[in-house]
């Protein structure tokens, strides 16, 4: 797949453009057909489609099958709520470290993971991010398992963060600000470094590159933009949930990633969206919605095997093939 | 003669029980091109794995440019100065020619600082890119920029291994057997490629063709069962009774 | 900053546009978002508190306060970021009048500020946070069960006045697995050993093998849900209930826990605020009709949600369906018209239940059915540690 | 003291025994499949209600639990023949989200079934008292799976280290082209040992449901817990299943017994209170990542 799906076409830039605008008004719209308990759901919605772009950075540009995301989710919003339980609510102060506190934490599990590779690598990845998640529901200080709750929402200038379409704006841009990152890592150095280690591990070591070193600032930036929507997510239901830790988000994220498309920019935000309506939609109609969410799952693995987002990109770009650089 | 690039000594290797190399003593000098004539598994790839770095040899020392190098990961020794090329084509498939060989050029820190670059986008960096042309058109594959590596012919692609190995500016080129696969006509590119490369860069040759060993090799060293036999000049060996017994036998037959 | 200011004046005219309240007029329905743990290993409980509110609603003929009933019935797995999800929906997308159900303290504690912003009475079936009983006490929240310590304090009473010296205490490693033993060393003052477990653990062979190595004359365990129900009975597997007399609250030796484990529970001490064999007409009737309607005793959990019922019931009533007048109604709740099928009961200034609590024996009824029989009373009128703390405002 | 090390040695034995059972399947399908399969899980959660439908249906526990095994190994093998059979060659990522969504079709397949509450499952009568040991008494219904556990892991080594079919799995398990080469029908070797498995599993299921509880959801806990061994043991290999399988069920069991008090002897008591369940319930986790970093493919790796 690699490098020709982010190749951005000026169709793509508008078609993103027009996204965001679109989602930026949206709050506006949904309050005008009396539907703003909707503006909650859809910030949910981008919260998780940030933290499945940043498990699809490591991933999908990475090549690292992560199954510990959850860890670094989860201490996010855990710094945010034990900052705010101190009497520090300052955003300017709190997200940030919250960011800072998930890739040290990536880091430190970074460092002793990428010794091992393949299936062992999805396994160690995993234990850590259990003994992180044992550690928080056993400590009290931290509200052991019942998780922490926030007084109120932190702080931002004089931006009202308790208003939800206000709140919905600043995670809105949170997630385009990061997909901008995104966008201009994996076509600068660093990411076309990232993506011939992908394709070729060892002959990117010969050709004097520290692939380790490349792997770990990946990783790591990954762990930080986990962070940054875990601080969100902790925000957002005012609680730092010991179940943001629990193996099973690390799972949820990492479908949301394959659903979306492993390592396609959109595939983490495309994946998200997709279970959530679904979930949201399916359980609608059914008690048992989540054998019908398996079932559309089992269908995304033997139709659409690379993921909905580069399956939608692949139907969209088919008229302009010949314009590829491909001979 | 000059003081040597490469100096390995007593270097030994094994795999279980098996000794891959034992006790091996060997020296490339400055400008030469040292060539390693073995019959198959005497050690040769073994050999250029311990220098390239990819493994690490179980005794013995590896000194390059004066510096001990034996326990150096293989980016450092590429950033050194030592760079390969493998017997089984490895480059990016899923990548264009040009961009492989970008890649390389990229990867050369001393000269374009370093690749932990995150905002600039990697395709406005024309000088890479300019340098990364002359390299591909040095190995003769001017014209073949823009064509995913992978759908390359075969011999294409041993062309393109080399202009990888040699966008890194190496002081010694480690190459497995470059003609391995090839027709005569690109056998004779890469020949005079090296031929024309000997007066820059240090060349440590393993290969099976005998015309090109003694057409292009300075010196010539003979590995048999992990064992370093004879190391002379390219009369020499053709004369040496052990050399011709135990490797050049079934070439006069 | 400029930004800032712009987002707030567009946020200030949205918060303007937004309808909030309209004026005081009778409701037409009567809207509860029953929200509760119906999956997962807690689902006996809320499925429990479920049945006995949906019994109370049909006993009332669909009706709460002479206006139409609808139960809006949420699943919160036990988790707390599923109940403020749920509770989200329940509160701002179908705006509902009341809300009740929740089992467990950790997700009611989660899901109370919402509730209390949108001013909407929480009317507690079962969870009786400490919290709420005491300085965080809310005009928005009554408690129709008991506060958690409660059942715990009166198990404590009961085993320091019949001369227990030497105690083990078994609970999860979690908030209301703390408040249980602080509730049972309130009142009993011996010799304790705690032992701690993961919440949600399953096999307690190691914790057992250390109860058997302590050798205490008594002990007392805290295990909600399928924990209590595994561990009794590898306690008894384990041949410990022959030299240690168990000791229990209510809901760790209920209905629920009796019909997974059976015999081996024969003889088991417990404290509880209700029992089926009350005898007055109102839980008569509540546990012929349980019965009857769901093929099995009640539990205290299901005496619980029909209080809860009945509460809201008397309350809407009181008022005449007028449910926008806040004030009206929260005096209307306080005064508690209603006969509880747990005899009475009245709220005390923290709007928890001040009322008695008994101590029951699992035994063979006159059907031979293994289950609970009432023995005596341990405390009369009994109020919570907290209620001192509480400045309801 | 000893007393109460031995009775946990014994409980950590049981313990790592059932998981042996889990973990010798996912370790074969692992290692000769190359296949992640998250729902092994679901056979074990699937076993359990079967013998539990069983046991009550023909009021015996050993006709319900061989009739739970016969069934789970069908199932496992129809599972095989109708979806896993196509993802051996997908990569890793689409076998974790196709047999996530297994997960949640047989969760809520067994709900529709069985309901949301637990289903019942007591252990016979004659196993449900104690027994004493030499001093102590120890719950008969855990013997009973230490000697089944026994029973069966002495059964599978057999079968891999001296059978034909046994040198089939085994050189899948270390070559798989090999095996192909071989001439061997890797098409019904692979229906086999995932059926074999699936038995398994409905074993652990049966045996285990009795004493934990048979719910929707007690797949998943547990398959973590036998991934952890398989990655412990190396996968692929049934000896590091099986030494994974006792370190993981005697370090738990242990630590969980002795850290707390072990603790208390140089912590405050306060500190030692909070610090001894946090750290016993990692420590299995600290055990895989310590062996995970000197040993990165595991105690016996299969594979050169």
């Amino acid at each position: 797949m690699g490098g020709a799906l982010y190749r951005q076409s000026a169709q793509r830039r508008w078609a993103a453009l027009a996204l965001l605008a679109g989602l930026t008004v949206l709050p506006l719209l949904l309050q005008a057909v009396g539907h703003e308990f909707y503006v909650s759901f859809v910030s949910r919605l981008l919260i998780f489609a940030l933290a499945a772009t940043s498990l699809n950075f490591v991933v999908g540009f990475g090549g690292m099958i992560a199954f510990g995301h959850a860890a670094f989710f989860g201490a996010g919003a855990y710094t945010v709520a034990i900052l705010m339980e101190n009497g520090i609510s300052s955003a300017l102060v709190a997200w940030p470290l919250a960011i800072a506190v998930a890739a040290l934490l990536a880091l430190g599990i970074g460092l002793v993971s990428l010794r091992t590779r393949g299936v062992y690598f999805i396994m160690i990845t995993l234990a850590f991010a259990q003994m992180i998640y044992y550690l928080f529901i056993s400590l009290k200080a931290w509200g052991g398992d019942d998780g922490l709750s926030l007084a109120s929402r932190s702080t931002l200038g004089s931006l009202p963060l308790s208003n939800d379409a206000v709140f919905y704006w600043v995670v809105l841009a949170c997630l385009a600000a990061t997909l901008l990152l995104l966008d201009r890592i994996t076509h600068a150095r660093f990411g076309r470094v990232l993506q011939a280690i992908r394709e070729n591990e060892s002959r990117m070591e010969a050709l004097g590159y520290p692939v380790h070193s490349y792997k770990l600032l990946c990783f790591v930036i990954g762990g930080a933009l986990a962070g940054l929507a875990g601080a969100l997510i902790a925000n957002h239901g005012q609680l730092a949930s010991p179940s943001l830790l629990q193996w099973t988000q690390s799972g949820t994220l990492l479908v949301m990633v394959i659903v979306g498309g492993v390592g396609a920019l959109y595939g983490g935000v495309v994946g998200a969206a997709t279970l959530l309506l679904l979930e949201e939609v399916l359980s609608h109609f059914t008690h048992h919605w989540h054998a019908a969410l398996g079932l559309a799952l089992l269908f995304v693995v033997f139709r659409a095997p690379h993921g909905i987002a580069p399956w939608f990109h692949r139907r969209f770009s088919r008229s302009k093939k010949n314009e590829a650089p491909r001979e | 003669m000059s003081e040597p690039l490469l100096n390995i000594v007593g270097v030994s290797r094994h795999f279980g029980g098996v000794h891959a190399l034992s006790d091996v003593t060997l020296d490339v000098v400055a400008g030469e091109v040292h060539a390693l004539i073995g019959p198959n598994g005497a050690g040769k790839t073994t050999l250029i794995h311990q220098i390239s770095g990819a493994q690490m040899p179980d005794a013995g020392r590896i000194e390059f440019s004066g510096a001990d190098i034996t326990r150096l990961s293989m980016h450092a020794r590429v950033a050194a100065g030592v760079a390969r090329s493998w017997q089984i084509t490895n480059i990016f498939g899923r990548l264009s020619a040009l961009d492989n060989v970008a890649l390389a050029v990229q990867g050369r820190q001393r000269d374009w600082g370093s690749s932990f670059r995150f905002w600039a986008p990697v395709d406005a960096e024309q000088p890479i890119i300019d340098e990364a042309a002359a390299w591909l058109a040095e190995v003769g594959l001017a014209g073949r920029e823009s064509t995913l590596a992978g759908s390359l012919a075969h011999g294409e692609q041993r062309q393109l291994e080399l202009a990888l190995a040699l966008a890194t500016k190496p002081q010694l080129l480690l190459l497995d057997e470059p003609m391995a696969g090839m027709g005569p006509e690109e056998s004779e590119r890469v020949v005079e490629l090296i031929e024309h490369l000997g007066r820059r860069v240090s060349i440590l040759l393993v290969e099976h063709d005998m015309d090109a060993v003694f057409r292009l090799a300075d010196r010539i060293s003979v590995l048999v069962s992990g064992r370093l036999v004879f190391t002379g000049i390219p009369d020499e060996v053709r004369a040496h009774p052990e050399v011709r017994r135990a490797y050049l036998g079934d070439v006069d037959a | 900053m400029r930004l800032a200011a712009v987002v707030s004046a567009v946020a200030a005219t949205l918060a303007v546009s937004l309808p909030l309240g309209t004026s005081a007029h009778a409701a037409d329905k009567v809207k509860v978002g029953f929200l509760s743990t119906l999956s997962g290993p807690g689902a006996g409980l809320g499925v429990d508190i479920r049945d006995g509110f949906q019994l109370g609603v049909k006993h009332l003929n669909g009706k709460l306060g002479n206006l139409p009933a609808e139960v809006l019935v949420a699943d919160d797995q036990q988790k707390p970021d599923v109940a403020k999800q749920e509770a989200e929906k329940l509160l701002k997308r179908e705006k509902v009048d009341f809300m009740t159900g929740i089992v467990f303290s950790n997700l009611m504690l989660a899901v109370g500020p919402q509730a209390f912003d949108a001013k909407t009475y929480y009317i507690s079936a079962n969870a009786g946070p400490s919290q709420y009983a005491g300085e965080q006490c809310n005009p928005f929240f009554f408690n129709v069960a008991w506060q958690n310590d409660n059942l715990h304090e009166a198990m404590g009473k009961y085993v320091q006045d019949k001369g227990f010296r030497n105690v083990v205490i078994v609970t999860p490693n979690y908030p209301g697995g703390k408040d249980a033993v602080s509730g049972f060393k309130r009142f009993y003052q011996g010799k304790s050993e705690e032992v701690y477990t993961k919440l949600g653990q399953l096999d307690y062979a190691a914790e057992l093998a250390q109860i058997r190595a302590t050798k205490p004359d008594a002990l007392f365990f805290f295990l909600p849900g399928g924990m209590g129900i595994n561990f009794v009975k590898q306690f008894v597997a384990a041949g410990l209930s022959r030299d240690i007399q168990l000791f229990a609250p209510g809901f760790s030796a209920d209905e629920d826990v009796i019909k997974a484990v059976g015999a081996p529970m024969l003889g088991m001490f417990n404290s509880s605020h209700w029992a089926h064999d009350f005898n007055n007409p109102e839980n008569k009737r509540f546990v012929a009709d349980f019965e009857k309607e769901y093929g099995r005793l009640p539990s205290l959990y299901a005496s619980q949600g029909y209080d809860a019922a009945m509460l809201i019931d008397a309350a809407v009533r009181d008022v005449k369906g007028k449910l926008d007048d806040k004030e009206v109604l929260r005096k209307a709740l306080e005064a508690k018209r209603f006969k509880s099928v747990r005899g009475d009961f009245k709220f005390n200034n923290n709007h928890y239940p001040v009322q008695n609590y008994v101590l029951r024996v699992i035994s063979k009824d006159v059907q031979g059915r293994v289950t609970n029989k009432t023995m005596s009373t341990t405390f009369s009128n009994h109020a919570d540690a907290y209620a001192n703390q509480c400045k309801m405002k | 003291m000893t007393q109460l090390i031995l009775e946990q040695a014994l409980n950590g034995l049981q313990f790592g025994l059932m998981l042996f059972l889990l973990a010798a399947g996912l370790t074969l399908v692992f290692g000769i499949m190359d296949m992640i399969n998250l729902a092994h899980g679901s056979l074990y959660m699937v076993g359990a209600y079967l013998a539990a439908a069983a046991v009550a249906a023909s009021g015996s526990f050993v006709v319900g639990v061989l009739l739970a095994v016969a069934g789970t190994a069908v199932l496992g093998a129809l599972l095989e023949m109708t979806v896993l059979r196509r993802l051996y060659t997908r990569d890793h990522l689409s076998q974790v989200l196709a047999t996530f969504a297994l997960i949640l079709i047989a969760n809520e397949a067994v709900r529709m079934v069985w309901g949301d509450q637990p289903a019942l499952l007591n252990p016979p009568d004659a196993l449900s008292g104690p027994v004493e040991l030499g001093g102590f008494s120890y719950p008969a219904f855990r013997l009973l799976i230490i000697a089944v556990g026994t029973v069966v892991a002495l059964l599978l080594y057999w079968v891999v280290a001296c059978t034909r079919v046994g040198m089939w799995v085994r050189a899948g398990a270390s070559n798989r082209e090999m095996t192909e080469a071989l001439g061997i029908n890797v098409k019904r070797l692979f229906t086999l040992v995932f059926a074999a498995g699936a038995g398994l599993c409905a074993l652990a299921g049966a045996m285990l449901g009795p004493l934990l509880a048979v719910q929707v959801g007690m797949g998943e806990s547990i398959l973590i817990l036998a991934f952890v061994v398989i990655v412990i043991g190396g996968i692929g290999s049934i000896r590091g299943a099986l030494v994974g399988s006792l370190l993981v069920g005697v370090v738990d069991t242990l630590g969980r017994a002795l850290l707390p008090w072990l603790l208390r002897s140089f912590l405050p008591g306060e500190v030692a209170a909070n610090l001894g369940p946090a750290l016993a319930a990692i420590l299995i986790y600290l055990l895989m990542a310590a062996v995970l970093f000197w040993r990165p493919a595991g105690l016996f790796p299969a594979r050169g």
